[in-house]
């Protein structure tokens, strides 16, 4: 059946029972829709005693389990296919390299996860952030050239002009290189590009092709 | 010496031809409701969310039955230039412009100052409603283009109104107008805002002034105060008010009652949003 | 209404009575506006003038950019940007003026480097801005003149360190050019009736010495009478600064007495010239 | 961006600080320069500075914030529309322009059926000898808005810049709500005064401006003088060019007639101000709440922690005949007819205030659920907020409820109820607008 539909402004139940996901905000300790949207109820997934869980890179405390509410939200699906989405820290995205400069690549942010953008987001990838081994080491021409597609992970808002961009594991990366002649190149290896009519290998920071 | 070759018009001031004398206004029947309003979203594709809004005209002379025409673009929430500081919140500009042939005295491209005051007032109603720090470093635009003023075309010329009363009322169509392609637009809102106007009314200095809601300029003998709310209705708060006028006494009853009524106004004007909105919804599911 | 000059032979005594060589009344306030690094406010005659200074602090692009700006001390200081602001009700009948109004920004920029000759400001290095905003509230006669003494008073009153007062004034010719009499003689000190019927010229020093900081002559003089004038405008510019020396001295004693400054510190740091 | 939030630096710990102490209930707010509710800024005032200008006024406050206002006059004359002249031609009176103002005209009016040709004659009878008294004359003359010109000129801003463009509505709005402004402005049918008042901020704004300007306004056309009319009707107008004769705009409610000449340039120190005139200029104060407590004269830091903040134009009419006055003319016990003027909602620059996170989200914070962080006390919702703060330490902000001391920028309007109490605290007896507008009498006008 039709899910609920629910207008920016609609009460949706009391905060004691729901947890605010997207779409939503609480005002008087009641829950309330913010966004055209239909209402989802996500139940949180039984979660199995986790065995020690995996060292995270930060050292973050384990969430108490006692919190076992259903996350609500109001999602834009259907209303229009150009759903508004702002990249958020976490976010994978792609992403096409615009200027290179030694000390930093401009991009531009093309998609979020899963939905294109419709607004042009300016990112910027910093040296350090290339590669996770040998952070010093890193030359920003040796990874990136300007028309490439990089897949990139979000690390921060970055400052008023642009988000901060790292592709700093084995899948984030360059995915499409266009060679100094012209045409398409293939992955060779971790750090190499190849034309396949020239020949000719250029380095590149190489995301793993799944 | 004059210049021979421009040809000067008379040296005195002349009167412009008169044309027939204009029907008077057939007496207006009290109206205890507010104009019934059409209201579209979703009508200009390039933008990332509009509306389109009509106020009906209760009695028309003129082939086209409508007194006040609003359309509204939303563009955002979009990267802010480079030069604007780092905002945690989005920036919200709002612009409202009346289209030239839209009131009885053109207006020309450039915004005057009164459109950049209702536009102020615009910002302040829908600034309460955004939440503004779910879209940090983001902008959104806002613009109403006022394609019919809500200015009676057969009123008299002697009856020209210059007291801007007609303002109030294409403020509460721009609020009504803007709320709703806010909410096309995906933006994060408190609430839905309506705009609605009361005024203190009286035919002539004898009968004692009413309120009336929604108010046309040209039905009412003079107007003595009007006020324009922007209401949430569910907070049951008020974002933007706007009173101008003078009330009889210092006393506050009739300034609430003039309230009271304008709440009123936008409630009414609320319900058509929730309808639209829900229109809205209901076709999109139909399609995915 | 022209102004008729044909009397003033008799008794040589011009419209508001002053002889050729005398300053209108002059009235200068220091310190009148607690909100600012200084200020002050200065009243030649009926041109009455207050003026505002903010920095010297980091220079922000936005707020100068209606103002002309001159690097001081040859670009290694401070820059002074000064912007002026007539108030609409200065002159006799209303008169707005749009934002870039080509004459005020004329004088603006003839007196930011006339400032810049006098502040030095390289202690305070490259990258600060002094801006100064100059309101002025009633103009009657040598503007310009007045613009640069209120300046220089209010940089006085905002410490920042000036090699010496920059003082200016201005001086006429009581016949017009067309007259070519004579024993024409100069006029110091020029109100708006006569500034609008005699030529005229505006002569900012460096204080009391007689090195020309700025020139300003936008009327036909003869060459003959220009050394006259310019010689009385740096006399009158002498006058001017004696009262405005006078004036941040009672200034001084005030702010001793009101124990801003201790007495002894105040002797031993002045090196007296 | 509203003028006042530019400079304004204020981290949310200080924010959330200023907004407790300001939303205190029991010993009432708590200000941070130690003012009680409704107690004003020290300001210094002083009229007739510029002797260039018709009236002239400046206003200093503590703080340093100065307003300087010039109002000059200057005849204009009345473009006489052709509709009026249609209106005139109905009443079937001859063509020449000589009658006595329109009120002296009895005329039937029948329904406007009337055929092209209008060959009904209506009947009509002038009466040239007997002239009406002034005052009777004066009700039926109605001004036109655009016989004033205000200007706002503020440091910093350019003049189109809608902050600038907000306060000069604002201002002129309540100067022309009522329209007894611009009769004082009439002279006769053929010409009017048009007035310019110049309002200019010499200092940039510390605080919100319109207070300043406005009280300065209100000084300025209180010390407004125009020269004394000689010529008659409906002649071209010829004034008594000595400036001591010049009547006030708002003519004084004086005992002896001939004070208000007497008290021209010279400053008379020793004398009783004169008694307040019979109708003043509005003046339009800032009101703004936090919490439940309404608060005046909001300082900068003040309005950046605001709920909401409402410009109240008030003016005294004439006391009205319903009121009986009460006879002594001192000033504290005459009644004062305050009426409304005009009312508008001003956008407190506290809706830009960044928000303070809480420690339930906050990694840095340890940001669990573990009971001795003060989230806990908060309803459990933010405990799975934190989970998803695990997800990604520093994930933007997940919605959370309002936690006590984190300041969150303020969401939606203000109570309808809590509008109307700000209203009624300025407009009632003995209220603030009262003791601004004895504070004000206070200046001897020059």
């Amino acid at each position: 059946m039709a899910q609920t539909i629910a207008i920016p402004g609609q009460l949706l139940g009391p905060s004691s029972k729901y947890v605010a996901g997207p779409g939503t905000h609480i005002h008087e300790a009641n829950l309330y829709s913010s966004v055209l949207g239909t209402v989802t109820v996500v139940q949180p997934e039984k979660k199995n005693v986790p065995g020690p869980a995996k060292r995270l890179t930060k050292i973050a405390g384990l969430p108490s389990s006692s919190a076992q509410l259903p996350t609500i939200s109001v999602s834009r699906t259907g209303i229009s296919e150009k759903r508004e989405v702002l990249p958020e820290v976490g976010n994978v995205v792609l992403c096409r390299v615009t200027r290179i400069q030694p000390r930093q690549a401009t991009v531009a942010i093309l998609v979020v996860g899963d939905t294109v953008l419709e607004a042009e987001w300016q990112g910027v990838i910093r040296p350090q952030d290339v590669r996770a081994t040998e952070k010093d080491k890193v030359k920003i021409y040796e990874s990136f050239r300007p028309g490439d597609i990089v897949r990139a992970q979000v690390i921060s808002l970055g400052d008023q002009a642009s988000y901060y961009l790292a592709t700093a594991s084995n899948d984030l990366g360059v995915i499409m290189a266009t060679s100094e002649a012209g045409n398409v190149m293939y992955p060779v290896s971790w750090k190499e590009y190849r034309d396949p009519e020239t020949g000719i290998n250029e380095n590149r920071k190489v995301a793993k092709p799944f | 010496m004059a210049d021979r070759r421009r040809i000067n018009g008379p040296v005195g001031a002349t009167t412009p031809p008169i044309f027939d004398k204009p029907a008077a206004p057939a007496a207006a029947k009290t109206r205890d409701a507010i104009r019934k309003i059409f209201l579209k979203t979703g009508i200009t594709p390039s933008a990332s969310g509009s509306a389109y809004l009509e106020l009906e005209n209760p009695n028309p002379k003129r082939p086209g039955n409508t007194s006040l025409k609003l359309s509204c673009t939303v563009h955002g929430p979009r990267a802010l230039p480079r030069s604007a500081p780092f905002s945690p919140h989005i920036i919200l500009t709002t612009h409202v412009k009346y289209a030239p042939f839209a009131t009885r005295q053109r207006r020309g491209y450039l915004r005057d100052s009164s459109e950049r005051d209702l536009g102020v007032h615009l910002e302040t109603a829908l600034r309460g409603a955004i939440i503004a720090d779910r879209w940090p470093k983001s902008g959104v635009d806002i613009i109403v283009t006022v394609v019919e003023g809500d200015q009676d075309r057969d009123s008299p010329e002697s009856q020209k109104d210059d007291e801007g009363w007609d303002m109030m009322n294409v403020l509460s169509g721009c609020i009504t107008v803007a709320s709703a392609a806010i909410a096309d637009a995906g933006i994060d809102c408190v609430d839905t805002v309506a705009g609605g106007v009361a005024a203190l009314v009286c035919k002539d200095d004898k009968t004692a002034p009413t309120i009336v809601m929604d108010p046309i300029v040209a039905e009412h003998g003079s107007i003595l105060a009007a006020c324009c709310v922007a209401y949430l209705p569910t907070r049951d708060e008020i974002t933007n008010m706007w009173f101008k006028g003078r009330l009889p006494g210092a006393d506050m009853m009739v300034y609430d009652k003039l309230m009271e009524k304008s709440l009123v106004a936008c409630r009414c004007a609320n319900r058509v949003i929730v309808q639209e909105l829900n229109e809205t919804v209901r076709k999109g599911q139909g399609i995915s | 209404m022209p102004l008729d000059t044909s009397t003033y032979n008799l008794a040589l005594l011009r419209v508001d009575g002053r002889r050729w060589n005398e300053l209108r009344q002059q009235k200068a306030q220091m310190g009148v506006q607690p909100s600012a690094d200084g200020s002050a406010y200065l009243e030649m005659g009926n041109t009455k003038i207050q003026c505002i200074i903010s920095g010297p602090n980091e220079r922000d692009t936005k707020s100068t950019s209606s103002a002309s700006t001159a690097p001081t001390s040859g670009g290694q200081g401070a820059t002074v940007a000064v912007s002026i602001m007539i108030a609409p009700f200065a002159t006799v009948d209303r008169k707005r003026r749009g934002r870039n109004d080509k004459r005020v920004q004329e004088m603006q920029t003839t007196i930011a480097s006339g400032l810049a000759a006098a502040v030095q400001g390289q202690s305070y290095g490259p990258r600060s801005t002094i801006h100064i905003s100059l309101n002025v509230l009633s103009q009657d006669g040598s503007l310009l003149a007045c613009l640069i003494n209120a300046a220089s008073l209010a940089l006085v009153d905002a410490g920042v360190p000036m090699t010496d007062y920059l003082v200016a004034c201005t001086a006429g010719s009581t016949s017009s050019y067309a007259a070519a009499d004579e024993e024409a003689d100069p006029l110091l000190d020029l109100n708006t009736q006569e500034e609008q019927e005699l030529p005229f010229l505006t002569l900012a020093t460096m204080g009391a010495t007689d090195k020309v900081v700025a020139m300003v002559c936008e009327s036909r003089v003869q060459l003959t009478r220009l050394e006259g004038m310019m010689a009385t405008a740096a006399d009158g510019c002498k006058g001017v600064r004696d009262f405005l020396d006078g004036v941040v001295r009672d200034k001084g004693e005030l702010m001793v007495q009101e124990g801003a400054i201790g007495r002894g510190e105040v002797v031993s740091s002045m090196d007296l010239d | 961006m509203s003028s006042t939030s530019q400079h304004l630096l204020l981290s949310p710990a200080e924010l959330a600080y200023l907004h407790g102490s300001l939303s205190l209930i029991t010993p009432g707010p708590i200000r941070p320069d130690g003012r009680s509710p409704t107690q004003f800024r020290p300001l210094t005032a002083e009229t007739g500075i510029l002797p260039g200008t018709n009236g002239s006024a400046r206003i200093c406050f503590a703080d340093g914030t100065e307003a300087v206002v010039g109002v000059k006059a200057e005849v204009e004359k009345t473009p006489v529309s052709p509709y009026e002249f249609v209106a005139s031609t109905e009443g079937r009176k001859d063509h020449t322009v000589t009658s006595t103002p329109q009120k002296k005209i009895r005329k039937s009016k029948k329904a406007p059926a009337a055929t092209e040709g209008g060959e009904d004659e209506i009947a009509m009878e002038v009466d040239e000898d007997e002239e009406a008294a002034a005052a009777a004359a004066l009700d039926k003359v109605r001004g036109s808005p655009d016989w004033v010109e205000l200007s706002v000129e503020i440091p910093g801003l350019r003049d189109d810049d809608s902050g600038t463009i907000f306060l000069t509505s604002m201002l002129t709005e309540a100067l022309l709500a009522d329209g007894e402004f611009v009769k004082k402005l009439w002279i006769n049918r053929r010409f009017h005064w048009k007035i310019y008042l110049d309002i200019i901020l010499i200092s940039p704004p510390l605080s919100y401006p319109l207070p300043l300007l406005s009280l300065t306004t209100h000084l300025a056309l209180l010390a407004t003088r125009l020269p004394r009319l000689k010529s008659e009707a409906d002649e071209d107008p010829m004034f008594d060019d000595d400036w001591a004769a010049a009547t006030f705009l708002y003519p004084r409610q004086d005992t002896s007639s001939g004070k208000a000449a007497s008290s021209k340039s010279s400053k008379q120190t020793s004398t009783a101000a004169a008694a307040p005139p019979a109708s003043r200029p509005p003046i339009t104060l800032l009101v703004m709440a936090v919490g439940d407590n309404i608060i005046f004269d909001p300082s900068k830091e003040e309005l950046a922690v605001a709920d909401s903040a409402v410009a109240v134009s008030v003016a005294e009419g004439p006391s009205s005949e319903s009121e009986p006055e009460s006879e002594s003319i001192s000033a504290t016990t005459t009644k004062r007819n305050l009426h409304l003027l005009s009312v508008r909602t001003i956008d407190p620059p506290s809706r830009l205030t960044p928000p303070g996170v809480p420690n339930s989200v906050n990694a840095s914070a340890w940001g669990t659920m573990t009971a001795a962080t003060a989230a806990s006390a908060a309803a459990p919702a933010s405990a799975s907020a934190s989970e998803a703060a695990a997800k990604h330490p520093d994930a933007r902000v997940t919605e959370t409820e309002d936690v006590v001391g984190v300041w969150k920028a303020p969401r939606g309007g203000a109570k309808f109820a809590m509008l109307g109490a700000m209203v009624a605290k300025v407009l009632e007896r003995g209220g603030v607008a009262e003791e601004v507008l004895d504070g004000l009498e206070g200046v001897d006008l020059g």
